[in-house]
């Protein structure tokens, strides 16, 4: 309680304190927006941690190797992860549903078992230190970047892109009679989601001063899912409050001690047998939805 | 041009040639191969052989969304509007191949790509005033939840915003109600004359023969007959086909060829001597209404059947009958109403339970396993029943009955015809020991002969005892047999009488070939 | 080699043991049930507990731990999958909420310490246990410099009568006849009065069975039962299988666990351990790129 | 001039120091302390893959904590300790780390409890000028290095656990004294920070005792089954089998070899220095050989004490995790002693705090206790060997170098 207590009485001091739980709240919802791009054009992918490890240990290394400035090497490090986007998603493209959930957690397993617990320069099982990273400080970087991505997504799926993205999800054979590649188009998506996880794999690593190769498996793929799902994958805000919801929920449930790894298992069920479309789901924050504002239009995925 | 589609020629060696600016029409019963021939046309379905051209571009082999872009887009039979989106959105992804990728801009929110947005918004309400839908209202609704009539016409609408030069039309007024008819009737007749070229497919003559120059007649995968409407109605073949075998004799000309307008039924039924109800009845159905969210499938229909009957429950598609024996079985809840089989609530049993009680049904499209084998199929038909032996020397004797069975009886289910399918679902009925056997559309899409063989087993199960509640496209044949019918239109009963009576009513032959 | 052989059958067994539980469920329902790695874990659990702590007889323990694992069946029907499918949920959901359940499975038995909530049912936390030697008979013969070892042989046999006996119901049995109908065409499953709830609670409560039993044999065998077996050892590794043997079918899910048991024990043996997991994951994604419907599965179908 | 004054000063530091460590409850503190709480916190691996290790550290502190209290505290000052878990995630673990310097304001923290949360959490504390103690890593670079690579000290990290980079070359070298083993194969769980480190370790040291390093076996933790990496090491027939890994997988590694028949010696890191590795490797640990920095059946007073006040409080031994989990207490209560606490100003508080924390020197479970100038344990290595019963007994003593 006490969190909550100081979140609403001191939140200067709240703010101070708590920089590492808000940067990772910041990732998290990052994270999830990339799940989200994903869910929104209907392809059930997992390979999130992957592309975050590429941007985290292309970042990293390039510090340690090369000294660059940190924009460059997360920027490079992004990229990098957007180019296996490509070579990972044109292979997966057909597949569908939990195939392609199952292709993708093949592709994470085998990028951090097989290549980087295996390549000395990742240093392996023994991780990288950063000893640049700025854990405190990094939390602008996080909060603004994730403000743009929120804002690019929100554009994105306004537009033609979101609206090809919409269609697809809806009913593949509807959308091609209007004429959308839909191949080319969830190829952009699967790539897009890719940048973003590398991004946010870049981003986190800033804010540790170690690389810890374990930290990109299929635990953490399960608990991105579980953001974006929960927070409702039909509308940009979803995957925001699907993260601050699930990565508050410890704290929050302080009291529950010991317990709270059942506490949190039982309200994640709850909340998707009540709420099946997700927090937010259907229509944005319809259910909160004041007069003025204005009606959400963008819908959760179709139970196809 | 063919296409080898399943175990039967869907599309076989048709040529079709549509004269730009023309309404051409393609006719021809249930599983014809209309829409395999469209899905063909729009790339949906490979090509085997054959090829296709719009104007000077050839279409073989494209993928549907490059088809789509060159400018020929369809509609479906069964709607396939993007259901959790609002109307006006599907209308918007409609233009999806004429807007240019704008994504920069509007990530920008540049003014321009407000001002292309505004227009575009527009213009989508415009398409959806010119298909006759009142955008202010329904533009904000999703477009799962509009009546069914308006979302017919929504999807013209998305197919219209591609700005197409060919405008397929997959049966565009199935299930829709004379007036309603109509009004796509006048619609289709609007575009035309704003230079559409338009591909109509529909099994309703009527509407076909109104609006289009020149009708083509496909029966079973072949093109039977092609000319202006007059010549094709009075084609024997034609007749044949529609009215099924050994009909010729009810009817002389195709009925809805001099199609004068269109009077409601009800009037005509008032006329229609009302068949005698019977006084204790099996199964009694009360002013049972039934909707799919808020589309009113079934609006307070009554009807009873009494033991041992043969009722025929006939009307257009969408009207509802099938509606009506999947609430029956149980598979969908009413909203209201009242549904009694031999004192089982039909309206809260469990449909395991009401099919133990021996109200079975023979669904549309079969539904037999196709994985399984026929000998399964059969097997698993006696579910409900403990009687051990029983059972068996049963299924044995069902074989016999149904000989081509009992041949093929370790195939899986799957690579049997049309025909032997529908042997196997009815044989599936009958193991399942009915008290009410309900028999929805056992003639969809089978060859004449086939029709007749089905035919003479219902009337043979009929025979034996079983009370049977048959819903049938074939009106004609489906009165012939029956004792009593219902005409079911838009979820309503218009007319019930004696099979005799309704078979020689004229508004009859209005009414199912107006689906 | 010949050692390798052996290490490769058993491990095979396990893998093909569970897996059939997962791959019975997908087959059924069309959902991969994230919780069967927890009721793995909780067979071996349970069976532990009840020689250890409450010195019950090995063979009743093993028993009541089936029975456990069967009740945890309904547990995930009743809580996990029903009230979606009445909700007519996105199948996505269902993946949502078994993870929840597995999530409070796991916390419970890492939290059972001696004067806690769950002391009852573990008393070890976090810590890895191994059955007392004795507790069950283990006899081990020294053949031509292999080691045969009761409690691994024993693994064999049992996981391929059980199989063949699952086989059989399925392909002669009317049960067997009925719950291919309700996996093939639920409507018409009901149309014939097939009670299609009955049959899905009866397929989670076989399959969790199989589950708990693969994770009794796999604790006996190996020891080092821990609360995190199931998700370390198996989950991933179990979808990896089921899609090796193409998804939905049986003998594809028992050819698919002796196939990645070679596969991996090949991979240390050929090309040095450290490539072992990345191995096998490598060979899950091509083939799901080259051959989505795995060596036995029917066409793919397009549901999550 | 000002040179000679600071090496006065730091004389006078010691000598209050001395008799502070020396003398009774009053030193030289001019704040009263009575009344006070002393807030402490411990960033524990209660449960992941480190769980095996948490429980007992915070039974250690919680013991510790209570004996002090009950003696009428820190100079009258209670001391309140809240432990919290980082379910073995270094992202988790700073996430605490930060909750308690700045939310609870604690006056200095212990743990983590693995090595690759240490090396995320502990230069964070640094940045917060807080005082922290690792009571359990063992692995590399955990102190004295904070500004990787160029290894300065960092000046609030303390360590009060016997580091792998003393305890397996000790291993090794007493045991090659004894056995003058010639070949040896190394399994290694290559997926966590602390094991690979002992890996690294052993493949460095071996060399130096003419020890042939056959094979290197790379394992995941996360894997069903470790019988094909053990058949691979038997198959080679070394002299030594080297384990270097967490958890309960030693002795399954011990185990499953045993089975297929092989007869040498395992020699291991402060992996195998737990109940929990012992007692499940049962017959089959007998006489695997480790360095520990504590030992059971050491009979010095203040192990003696602290072992049957921990029987008593929790009814079974104390392994070494535990008994560096008390030491850690006692240190950081001796350091608050002598710190002469304002407990109005924090930071001022912590900064004194870790100057006095350099000058402790006390008897601790571990034996006399005094930190390097790097603020590593300085302390004796104990040889200790699997008795087969889940317990363990004494081989070398090797004193403090």
């Amino acid at each position: 309680m006490d969190f909550l207590i100081q979140l609403f009485t001191d939140p200067v001091a709240f703010w101070n304190s708590h920089t590492l739980l808000i940067s990772q709240i910041g990732i998290n919802s990052i994270l999830a927006s990339s799940m989200f791009v994903v869910l929104y054009s209907g392809q059930l992918s997992l390979a999130a941690p992957g592309f975050m490890a590429i941007g985290a240990y292309t970042a990293v290394l390039m510090d340690l190797y090369w000294h660059t400035p940190l924009a460059l090497n997360i920027a490079t490090g992004t990229a990098f992860a957007g180019v296996v986007g490509v070579a990972v998603g044109l292979p997966v493209l057909r597949l569908r549903g939990v195939f392609l959930a199952i292709a993708t957690i093949g592709f994470i397993e085998a990028l951090s078992l097989g290549v980087i617990l295996n390549l000395p320069i990742t240093g392996e099982g023994l991780g990288l230190k950063n000893p640049n990273a700025d854990p405190l400080g990094g939390i602008n970087i996080v909060l603004v970047s994730l403000a743009v991505v929120v804002f690019l997504l929100w554009r994105l799926t306004k537009g033609r892109l979101g609206y090809a993205w919409t269609a697809i999800r809806q009913d593949e054979l509807a959308a091609q009679s209007q004429g959308i590649d839909v191949a080319r188009y969830k190829l952009i998506a699967f790539v897009v989601s890719a940048l973003l996880a590398g991004f946010a794999g870049g981003a986190e690593s800033h804010l540790n001063f170690f690389v810890d190769p374990n930290e990109y498996g299929v635990p953490r793929t399960v608990q991105v899912l579980t953001f974006a799902v929960l927070g409702g994958s039909g509308n940009v805000l979803g995957p925001v409050v699907g993260a601050l919801f699930l990565t508050t929920l410890p704290y929050v449930f302080q009291q529950a001690g010991d317990y709270i790894g059942v506490v949190s298992g039982a309200i994640l069920i709850a909340v998707i047998i009540f709420r099946p479309q997700g927090i937010v789901g259907r229509g944005g924050f319809a259910f909160v939805r004041p007069r003025w504002w204005p009606r959400a239009q963008v819908r959760a995925p179709s139970t196809r | 041009m063919r296409r080898h589609f399943g175990g039967v020629h869907a599309v076989d060696g048709v040529t079709l040639e549509v004269e730009k600016g023309s309404i051409q029409g393609l006719i021809g019963p249930n599983g014809a191969g209309k829409t395999t021939l469209v899905n063909v046309i729009t790339g949906y379905v490979p090509f085997q052989s054959g090829h296709a051209w719009l104007e000077s571009d050839e279409l073989t082999g494209l993928p549907a969304h490059r088809i789509a872009g060159l400018g020929i887009s369809r509609t479906f039979q069964n709607i396939r509007l993007f259901k959790d989106l609002t109307a006006l959105e599907n209308v918007l992804i409609g233009m999806h191949t004429r807007r240019r990728d704008d994504t920069l801009a509007q990530i920008a929110t540049l003014p321009m790509f407000r001002r292309d947005q505004r227009s575009r918004l527009d213009d989508a309400r415009g398409l959806m005033e010119t298909v006759g839908l009142a955008a202010s209202d329904i533009a904000g609704r999703a477009a799962g939840t509009l009546p069914y009539g308006d979302q017919r016409r929504l999807e013209i609408a998305r197919a219209l915003a591609l700005r197409p030069r060919l405008l397929i039309l997959d049966e565009p007024a199935a299930g829709m109600n004379p007036s309603e008819k109509q009004g796509i009737r006048e619609l289709i007749e609007r575009l035309n004359e704003d230079g559409l070229t338009i591909l109509l497919i529909d099994h309703d003559m009527r509407l076909v023969m109104g609006v289009c120059k020149r009708v083509a007649v496909l029966d079973f995968g072949r093109k039977i007959a092609e000319g202006t409407p007059a010549e094709v109605s009075i084609d024997a073949g034609v007749i044949k086909a529609y009215l099924g075998s050994g009909s010729e004799r009810v009817v002389t000309s195709a009925p809805g060829a001099s199609a004068a307008g269109d009077t409601e039924l009800a009037g005509e039924g008032s006329a229609a001597r009302p068949a005698v109800e019977p006084q204790k009845a099996i199964l009694e159905i009360e002013d049972l209404t039934v909707s799919y969210g808020p589309v009113n499938a079934v609006r307070g229909a009554s009807l009873r059947v009494a033991t041992g009957e043969v009722v025929a429950l006939i009307g257009a598609n969408g009207a509802g009958k099938s509606t009506i024996l999947n609430t029956l079985s149980g598979l969908i809840r009413p909203d209201s109403g009242t549904a009694v089989f031999d004192r089982l609530d039909l309206t809260r049993a469990k449909p395991s339970t009401i099919v133990r009680h021996g109200l079975i049904q023979v669904p549309e499209g079969r539904e037999i396993l196709a994985r399984q084998t026929v000998l399964e199929n059969l097997e698993l038909a006696t579910w409900g029943r403990r009687d051990g032996s029983a059972k068996r020397t049963q299924i044995e004797a069902v074989m016999k009955r149904f000989p081509i069975l009992g041949e093929r009886r370790a195939l899986r289910a799957g690579t049997l015809s049309g025909g032997e399918q529908q042997m196997l679902a009815i044989a599936r009925g009958l193991l399942a020991r009915p008290r009410l056997l309900l028999l929805d559309e056992p003639s969809l899409g089978l060859a004449p002969q086939m029709v007749d063989e089905v035919f003479k087993a219902i009337q043979e199960i009929h025979d034996e005892g079983t009370t049977i509640l048959l819903v049938e496209q074939n009106a004609l044949r489906a009165l012939e047999i029956a004792d009593r019918a219902y005409v079911l239109e838009t979820g309503q009963i218009r007319l019930s009488g004696t099979g005799e009576d309704l078979l020689h009513n004229p508004a009859v032959r209005r009414a199912y070939l107006g689906g | 080699m010949g050692q390798q052989i052996l290490n490769a059958i058993f491990i095979g067994s396990i893998y093909a043991l569970f897996a059939v539980g997962y791959t019975l469920v997908f087959g059924v329902l069309d959902i991969l049930n994230l919780a069967h790695s927890a009721v793995f874990m909780l067979g071996a659990a349970v069976t532990y507990t009840l020689v250890v702590n409450h010195g019950q007889s090995f063979w009743l323990a093993c028993v009541l731990a089936i029975v456990a694992a069967a009740f945890m069946g309904l547990v995930i029907e009743y809580i996990c999958l029903r009230p979606l499918r009445r909700r007519r949920a996105p199948p996505i959901a269902a993946l949502i909420s078994t993870i929840g359940l597995a999530l409070i499975i796991v916390a419970a038995i890492e939290q059972g310490r001696p004067g806690t909530l769950f002391a009852w049912l573990w008393v070890d936390g976090a810590n890895p246990v191994t059955m007392p030697p004795g507790t069950f008979p283990n006899p081990t013969w020294h053949v031509a410099g292999l080691t045969l070892e009761g409690s691994k042989l024993a693994v064999v046999p049992v996981s391929i009568a059980l199989m063949l006996v699952l086989g059989y119901v399925m392909r002669f049995t009317q049960v067997g006849r009925g719950l291919r109908a309700v996996a093939e065409n639920p409507r018409a499953a009901r149309l014939m009065g097939i009670d299609v709830d009955r049959l899905i609670s009866l397929t989670l409560v076989i399959s969790s069975a199989l589950g708990g039993l693969a994770g009794i044999l796999f604790g006996v065998a190996l020891g080092g039962i821990s609360p995190y077996i199931g998700r370390d050892s198996v989950e991933v590794r179990g979808l990896a299988v089921i899609v090796l043997g193409g998804m939905g079918s049986i003998p594809g899910a028992v050819l698919g666990g002796y196939l990645l048991g070679f596969i991996e024990v090949l991979a240390v043996v050929l090309l040095g351990s450290n490539v072992r997991a990345g191995v096998a994951f490598a060979a899950l994604f091509l083939m799901l790129v080259l051959r989505p419907q795995g060596l036995f599965g029917a066409q793919l179908r397009e549901r999550i | 001039m000002r040179r000679l004054h600071l090496v006065s000063w730091l004389a006078a530091a010691l000598v209050v120091a001395a008799c502070g460590s020396a003398g009774g409850s009053s030193t030289g503190s001019t704040n009263s302390y009575s009344g006070k709480t002393i807030k402490l916190g411990a960033i524990l691996s209660i449960t992941g893959a480190g769980g095996v290790y948490g429980p007992q550290s915070r039974d250690g502190m919680m013991l510790a904590v209570d004996q002090i209290n009950k003696a009428g505290g820190v100079n009258g000052a209670q001391i309140s300790l809240t432990v919290r878990d980082d379910a073995s995630l270094q992202t988790q673990s700073a996430q605490v780390a930060q909750t308690m310097i700045q939310a609870d304001q604690d006056l200095a923290l212990l743990g983590p409890t693995l090595s690759n949360s240490a090396v995320a959490v502990h230069p964070l504390a640094e940045s917060l000028k807080t005082p922290i103690l690792a009571v359990s890593t063992t692995g590399i670079n955990i102190v004295p290095d904070c500004k990787f690579p160029n290894t300065t000290p960092c000046s609030y990290v303390f360590r009060d656990s016997l580091g792998e980079e003393t305890a397996i070359p000790d291993n090794i070298q007493s045991y090659a004294a004894d056995a003058h083993p010639t070949t040896a194969v190394l399994l290694v769980a290559q997926d966590d920070k602390f094991s690979s480190d002992g890996g690294l370790i052993v493949q460095n040291t071996v060399g130096k005792y003419g020890i042939n390093l056959l094979k290197t076996i790379k394992f995941n933790k996360a894997e069903a089954d470790l019988s094909p990496y053990v058949t691979q090491a038997v198959q080679l027939h070394p002299d030594v089998i080297f384990i270097t890994s967490l958890g309960g997988i030693p002795a399954n590694i011990m185990t499953e070899a045993r089975k297929q028949g092989w007869q040498g010696q395992f020699l291991g890191g402060n992996g195998f220095n737990t109940a929990t590795v012992s007692k499940n490797a049962g017959a089959n640990g007998l006489g695997a050989r480790s360095a520990s920095a504590w030992y059971l059946g050491n009979t010095f007073p203040s192990n003696a004490d602290f072992v049957t006040a921990f029987k008593a409080a929790y009814n079974h031994d104390p392994d070494q995790f535990a008994a560096q989990g008390y030491a850690g207490i006692k240190i950081i209560a001796d350091a608050a002693k002598r710190a002469n606490l304002t407990f109005s100003d924090v930071a001022g508080d912590r900064d004194k705090l870790r100057a006095a924390m350099e000058t402790v020197n006390i008897q601790t479970p571990l034996g006399p206790f005094q930190f390097t100038s790097t603020h590593d344990v300085k302390q004796t290595v104990w040889i200790i060997k699997m008795d087969g019963q889940g317990g363990f007994t004494l081989v070398h003593q090797i004193a403090a170098s």
